[in-house]
């Protein structure tokens, strides 16, 4: 069973995007569940979401608190919380910035790290404004790179059938993410 | 032919009941539930749903709104949550005593004060008086095919009762997972237009529920009750059919490792799902251990009840619920459909989970330790910080 | 099985009722007449058609006679004196029930 | 006969109504004019009880009993019942008393206003709760005693100001009606049938046992307050157009003294609250004016 | 010193009101329970008591003006009935979950639709899961009283939870009987002012009820739970300080001639009263029965009901309302509480007198008959036209 | 540094509401002059979350969460119960978003409103219900986008007359106030805080993630509200003197489409669409002139 | 245990008449209980009460199915309604009229019946409005002469407990009609 | 026992709770600067101390220093731009928080 953790701001779609990456996997035929952390948060306040995928049948219904890999939509939650709380060892952690993994320095053991500049492509493809850029669909162009447990194909397919406004340009931001992560 | 999505659990309500072709909705918004009414009023206005959609000013209304248009002979449906569940609860009188096959979602949540939006169920089970058939939903595929069983069972004529179909907040309602849609014409032949035997008309006019003196109020609530009895059959058969037309099997409870168990665990929704996990481990631990999920609170199934649980030697049950100065509501009426029976399990209760406290494998493990080393009392209460 | 006894209804059984409860006569059954304390009583002579008596009944207890004049239906008059008050020529008298 | 109403009667005798009911004889005037095509949701009131008991019922269209303080948005979802599933077009019409719809059926009552949900409601003002036996409602007029506002402390608040209330809704059609005036009632239900929308009337409707008078006055005492001014009868068309139907606004208001004092509940009154109670209805006949731009 | 009267429930309800010295009474008339409101409001209105008296628009508003007013710091009271009290259902949750220690007197009246205005408890038992103490009262004197000890109860620190006093509509709301009142100073011994341990005050400000997380959700209900049971002793405690004050006897049951029975009857409200006369009658016959009033039936009386019914052979259980799809609620809940115990006498449950029909000395003979004949079921009728 | 307003702040911060957040400065405002012998009761809205998470709270009076639907009521209670046990007068304050008002706490508002109840209302309208995530009010406007009227089918009816509705109960003193004049806010709450009754304030408090709109125009738009008389400032003594504060009833208003067209929840409107809307505002602002004797 | 039935119309006091005898009653330090038949009736309307006296604390709480004795406050419910309906023999009748009980040719086995003309008394003392006159004390007169049960010193002692409006005028008329009561 | 951890509250157990969720401290335990994306700098040479940054602050996070000016409190705030959008001088500038 994987297990994954998407950070976001409340705002920024980090929950949307956990639901587009499970539906990619389950048009792979994989079954999934996607949730968001069940909290009240306000716009601005840091906001989390989770996604599980499994070959088989996923019964278990509570939340994850040892979650393999990471996606963080936001890099200055870097400073303001523990992303990796909890996190197991020998996952992917997919970050959006502008900087390499090296440059990042964050205190994890055995996670392999990807950066992708999600916000500078989502200005590029005038995703949301250019105060708060969407970045959500990116990212999991990000993520499918970074990874390999998802086909490119599967997200673009995932985002064009959720994201009601502006599908293509969302799905070419993850493409060209994918095209441009660093690892 | 049909769609695999991924949805949430309250999508999948809203899809179930664009499937079962409502023609009513009303509802108003409460967290966690506004998902299920957003999407709804999207497809009532895009069209995809020739319904009405009443924007209601409460859920107080909400309930008095579906109570008319099921009366006037309308496919009626609408969904809520603790405070507004409550609020309706007069309403929720109204339409038991009134015999109409209102389908509605509930979200469970714990009840105010003080404020808190998560998952518990003393909110639907605290309404388990009111005559209202009540499923425990523990998966998104199963909250949208309750929603056509639902309908098919509360319009059958011996039933003319309202359904409420009920999801754990958050962990059903706001979580993602995959769910076939069934094909509208399938779906169809499934459920028929609703077509009702006593409706307001004006070609037949009639006057419901004048005042009725002690003569013979007594006999019409004995209707109701012989109604819920009969439901049983008719529940049955809805789910006969629902298999035959699309695969998926559902009864009145689900049973998982019971046959040769020696020690079963009660429970319902989602913490019935994570228990299988429990299940699955203490078997390879080689512990004949089992599961009985209700699914059906109300009728309550006190035949599958017994049946699964008379040879056993222990049930745990477990409550994500409390009647305060009793105890646990599962575990009440789990003691007291078996307290008849000539041979009897012991019985353990547990409360958990409240507040939307999870309820991981390993709380439901502690559970069957519990059980192991004790004796049973009127109130357990699990994982909490006392 | 449902009996009709006059307009009265009467049931046997749980199984003669409709579940919810839904009318199956009028208030027909019940003869108000017996309310009365006093009744009204038309003089023929006096009655001008002129139907007001008829407009304010609360109890549908006034009709036309061969005449057009009015007539009152005292199955069902409970004798609250509307149409005595609202006569315009006073056509209507209310007098004692005999006791 | 003189047939100046519709002649045709929806609503059977023996119903159970007390001697001289105005609310029962409201009812009689609106099915007239409504016809066949109509439905009735009525909550708690007096008419939960005039209908007949089970298994009988007084009134010859179907009726749906609802909860005290559901009436509008009960007709509100029969309509949206018979939209969907009947070919004719359906009147659905809620019909409450001052209780029902003043207070606890309030909320519900400006939800389909403000939704302009298409349903007639009658509001039948007995102005108090009389189904229980006579208490306060925010209808029950200033002075009055009720058995919960006691001759020594008599009801202090005004009636509470609900065509005003209905008003702010901006609803296609209202009017104030009596049962003392049958040609005006029905005159404004011809004219409110044609709407569309969310109709709402208000009737003055005495009661003798609430009102403590005699069952003989019913019909006089709704002259009486229209005359007076303190039940002034008029229509407004989107909120905005006021037309007062009665009493002429060209004429001084009869005293309203002659009219509190034939009532058993207003029969403690001083003279000095008899004159507050005339102060406060020429304000508000004057407001009415102003308001219907006369 | 007392005085004796001949008044309705109704009335002795608000006499309990004045006696108590409540400070704020907010109510809404409704069959069968106005005479409380309408006496409360003359008294408020004459000065006899000095309270605020807030007449509200709905029974909604009247529990949620209590619940204010309760927590200012007041002393509050209400009255309600049936439709009123499902009306006020999640204001009911509300005044738990804030603990406050309103007293309200609830006249039992069964539910519509349809239409109806006659005794049966669905009402008030149906509000079994809300965290109210339930007091069932068999006379009019036991209403009384019932006030003074509910605010002792509520208001003592260990409990602080509301306390609802129920009267079957007519049998006792309307039924004058010989009362003795208690003399104001005597009361005043007895029942001290509201010196609330927390309340809303401007010089210590707090918030109360705010959004709680499931961090500390469950242990908030995990309280209220206990107060439940602590409770348990305060009332003994409540019960005897009256009896020593004003020789009137109470507990959290009755028993009746049970010492020795084989076979008890258990009932609550006034047919357990016409049950005396049952048992008296079958006691002249040789028979071996005995009666088992519950009088708490929140927090249900479990030691008491277990201690009483062990040693019997056969338990029959009375129970004036419907919970549909499973059945007699008291009939659940003894059999229920007797679940674990080591013996078990058979349990019999009989749903009779819904709707106001009357339970005769007839009714409660054919229940022993029935019961001597026949074997449990989960429902059974009696006299019900089938 | 100058402090127009009084300086004393009784909220803390940290607490959660938005960037932005129109209600939160509201509650600041409020309470600055209200002072500490206040009561807050506060019914489900953005505020019971804004407060902070138990056990932590963002203002220091007292403050009683309750019911959606119960504000005006429960403070009426928290009123009667202070008048019984405490020797300070206390202003009881009930504190509700435009839905608990509006909608869900009309029945309790006007209950209490008819009775006098010595308390403030105050409802901070940011037009539709924001804490469960953006449905439609009756208090959000014709033509906007919610959740539940989207823009395939926005809101089609105008927003309720709410402060019209309030005027017909007469109550002591009524008016409307904006976040974006604290000074014309604050004095009229001192005018309100002398008086004894029912006290009401319609605060239209924007809301940058319901209104689709940056945090950092808040009080711009409070200020283009008023100035283009969509929400002009106003009071009501007793529900008839009506005095107009801004904007000037002798000036033309300034036109609402680049009000509206700041929002996103607007964007989707026709050029026809905000015509109408103009005319609608027009229309009411004549209306309140005559009402102000302008 | 005395079991009583009251007859009179909606609006006429029957009620009160039997909370004011159970009263009495009571005064004499009996147990007592009186109620209404539980409905709606209507002004207008027949309606009825009964009153329960026993020496002894009263637990049976059901209806009274067959009373003894009968008080009947309006003449014309005698053509009316069935007023002997489970009436056992041996009670007495106290009925408010003009007559003599030999003229009122009832049907009634074993009772004795008694006449007394309350109406004409409480019209006599303004009890009431004329149209309806409050006949409700008066004809405890007649109930106390007739039976003997009570005294009439403990219903006028009642009466002016009970009656908030013309204690005393009520209390008269009782007390006259106690010496006018027939048999 | 409860403990403090600087403005945080830390319960152990259910004892140490108030009954009816009872607030016990203050949402200062809430460190909202951490939601911050973009931070308003104040040019004190250009504030003139008017106060309207101060009065519509919805986040009480605008402090006057020594000299009456501007200064914020980055503990809480926010970041919302109101300042800089209301200041009269333009003497409030957000700009983007470090990445
Ligand atoms: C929720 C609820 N509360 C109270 C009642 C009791 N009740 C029934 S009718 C009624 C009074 C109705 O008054 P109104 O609406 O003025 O009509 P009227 O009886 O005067 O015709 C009341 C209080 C009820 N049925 N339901
Ligand atoms: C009875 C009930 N129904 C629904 C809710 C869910 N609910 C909580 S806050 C809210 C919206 C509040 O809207 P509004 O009053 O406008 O305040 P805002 O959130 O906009 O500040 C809703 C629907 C509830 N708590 N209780
Ligand atoms: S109490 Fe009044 S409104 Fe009710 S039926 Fe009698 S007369 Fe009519
Ligand atoms: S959603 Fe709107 S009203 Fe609610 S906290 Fe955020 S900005 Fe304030
Ligand atoms: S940016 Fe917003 S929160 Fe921060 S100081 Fe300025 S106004 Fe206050
Ligand atoms: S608004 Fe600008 S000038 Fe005024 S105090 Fe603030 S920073 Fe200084």
């Amino acid at each position: 069973m994987l297990e994954i953790r998407v950070h976001g701001r409340g705002g920024q779609g980090g929950v949307i995007a956990s639901k587009i990456l499970a539906y990619a996997f389950a048009m792979e035929g994989k079954y999934v569940q996607a949730f968001p952390e069940f909290g009240v948060e306000r716009r601005g306040a840091p906001v989390t979401a989770f996604i599980r995928v499994s070959e088989g049948k996923i019964n278990i219904r509570s939340k994850i608190y040892e979650p393999q890999h990471l996606i963080v939509l936001e890099p200055t939650l870097l400073g303001a919380i523990d992303i990796t709380e909890g996190l197991k060892d020998g996952g992917f952690i997919v970050i959006n910035t502008k900087k390499r993994p090296d440059e990042l320095n964050l205190k994890v053991k055995n996670s392999k790290i990807a950066t992708v500049d999600a916000t500078g492509i989502a200005l590029k493809y005038r995703l949301g404004s250019s105060a708060s850029p969407i970045v959500n669909t990116a990212i999991l162009g990000g993520f499918a790179k970074a990874t390999g447990f998802v086909k490119i194909e599967s997200i673009v397919e995932a985002i064009k059938k959720e994201v009601p406004i502006k599908p293509e340009e969302n799905a070419q931001a993850a493409i060209e993410a994918y095209n441009s992560t660093l690892m | 032919m049909s769609e695999q999505k991924v949805i949430m659990g309250n999508h999948a309500l809203s899809y179930g009941a664009v499937t079962s072709r409502v023609q009513v909705v009303a509802a108003y918004p409460i967290t966690p539930q506004t998902q299920v009414v957003e999407l709804l009023s999207e497809m009532c206005a895009d069209g995809t749903l020739d319904a009405e959609f009443i924007k209601v000013e409460s859920e107080h209304s909400a309930m008095a709104a579906s109570i008319g248009a099921s009366a006037a002979g309308a496919r009626a449906f609408t969904a809520t949550s603790s405070q507004g569940l409550a609020l309706m609860h007069e309403m929720l009188h109204w339409a038991v005593g009134a015999r109409l096959p209102i389908v509605m979602g509930n979200i469970n949540r714990s009840m105010a004060p003080p404020w808190t939006i998560w998952s518990e169920q003393t909110d639907s089970l605290s309404q388990r008086d009111t005559g209202w058939l009540q499923i425990y939903a523990s998966s998104n595929q199963e909250v949208y095919d309750s929603v056509l069983i639902a309908y098919k069972v509360a319009e059958n004529k011996k039933v003319s009762l309202p359904v409420m179909i009920v999801l754990d907040a958050f962990f059903l309602s706001h979580t993602s997972e995959n769910v076939n849609l069934i094909d509208q014409k399938d779906a169809d032949r499934y459920l028929k237009p609703y077509n009702p035997e006593f409706k307001l008309d004006i070609k037949n006019p009639h006057t419901f529920g004048g005042l009725t003196t002690a003569d013979w109020y007594m006999e019409l609530r004995y209707k109701i009750q012989k109604a819920m009895e009969d439901s049983i059959d008719v529940i049955k058969e809805a789910h006969k059919e629902f298999k035959d037309l699309f695969g998926r099997e559902y009864g009145l409870v689900e049973t998982y490792k019971c046959e040769d168990a020696d020690t079963i665990l009660v429970a319902i929704a989602t913490a019935a799902s994570t228990a299988k996990e429990v299940i699955d481990e203490l078997r390879k631990e080689g512990k004949k251990v089992g599961l009985l999920r209700i699914r059906f609170f109300r009728p309550f199934p006190f035949d599958d009840v017994k049946k699964n649980l008379k040879n056993s030697k222990k049930v745990i049950v477990l409550d994500r619920n409390l009647s305060p100065g009793n105890g646990g509501i599962v575990y009440q009426e789990v003691k007291s459909a078996l307290y008849n029976e000539p041979v009897k399990p012991k019985v353990y209760g547990y409360i958990a989970g409240l507040g939307g406290r999870d309820i991981t494998v390993d709380t439901i493990k502690k559970l069957f330790e519990d059980a192991q080393k004790s004796e049973p009392a009127e109130v357990k209460w699990m994982e909490v910080k006392i | 099985m449902i009996k009709k006894i006059g307009k009265k209804i009467i049931f046997e059984k749980a199984d003669d009722l409709p579940p919810n409860a839904m009318s199956l006569g009028t208030t027909e059954f019940n003869e108000t007449g017996s309310w009365r304390n006093e009744r009204p009583v038309v003089d023929k002579d006096k009655c001008i058609a002129c139907g007001i008596c008829w407009k304010f009944c609360p109890d549908m207890s006034i009709k036309e006679d061969a005449q057009g004049k009015a007539e009152i239906d005292y199955v069902f008059c409970k004798g609250c004196g509307i149409c005595a008050a609202e006569c315009p020529v006073k056509a209507i008298k209310m007098i004692e029930e005999e006791k | 006969m003189k047939y100046s109403i519709p002649e045709k009667e929806l609503i059977n005798p023996g119903h159970l109504a007390c001697q001289g009911c105005g609310g029962a004889l409201a009812m009689r005037i609106v099915l007239k004019t409504l016809g066949e095509n109509t439905i009735l949701t009525i909550p708690a009131c007096c008419w939960s009880v005039i209908d007949g008991p089970f298994p009988y019922s007084a009134v010859k269209v179907p009726l749906f009993h609802t909860a005290f303080e559901t009436a509008a948005i009960t007709a509100a979802g029969i309509k949206a019942g018979t939209k969907k599933v009947e070919k004719e077009y359906i009147h659905s019409v809620a019909w409450a008393g001052d209780g029902g719809t003043f207070d606890i059926g309030l909320q519900a009552l400006s939800g389909a206003a403000e939704r302009n949900d298409d349903i007639f409601y009658f509001v039948y003002d007995n102005e108090a709760y009389m189904n229980t036996g006579i208490q306060r409602s925010s209808a029950t007029p200033k002075g009055a005693w009720t058995t919960t506002t006691p001759t020594t402390f008599p009801k202090l608040e005004s009636k509470k100001d609900l065509d005003a209330i209905v008003a702010a809704h901006n609803v296609p059609y209202q009017a104030t009606v009596s049962v003392s005036y049958p040609e005006d009632f029905t005159k404004k239900l011809e004219k409110a049938v044609k709407k569309r929308g969310f109709k709402f009337f208000h009737i003055l409707a005495p009661c003798p046992p609430g009102w403590k008078t005699n069952p003989e006055d019913t019909i006089k005492l709704g002259r009486m307050a229209v005359e007076s001014g303190i039940f002034p009868l008029y229509e407004i068309e989107n909120g905005e157009n006021y037309t007062i139907n009665m009493p002429s606004p060209k004429k001084e208001l009869k005293p309203v003294n002659e009219y509190l004092l034939k009532q058993g509940r207003f029969r403690h009154l001083k003279e000095k609250d008899i004159e507050l109670i005339q102060e406060i209805i020429n304000k508000r006949w004057e407001k009415l004016k102003r308001l219907a731009g006369v």
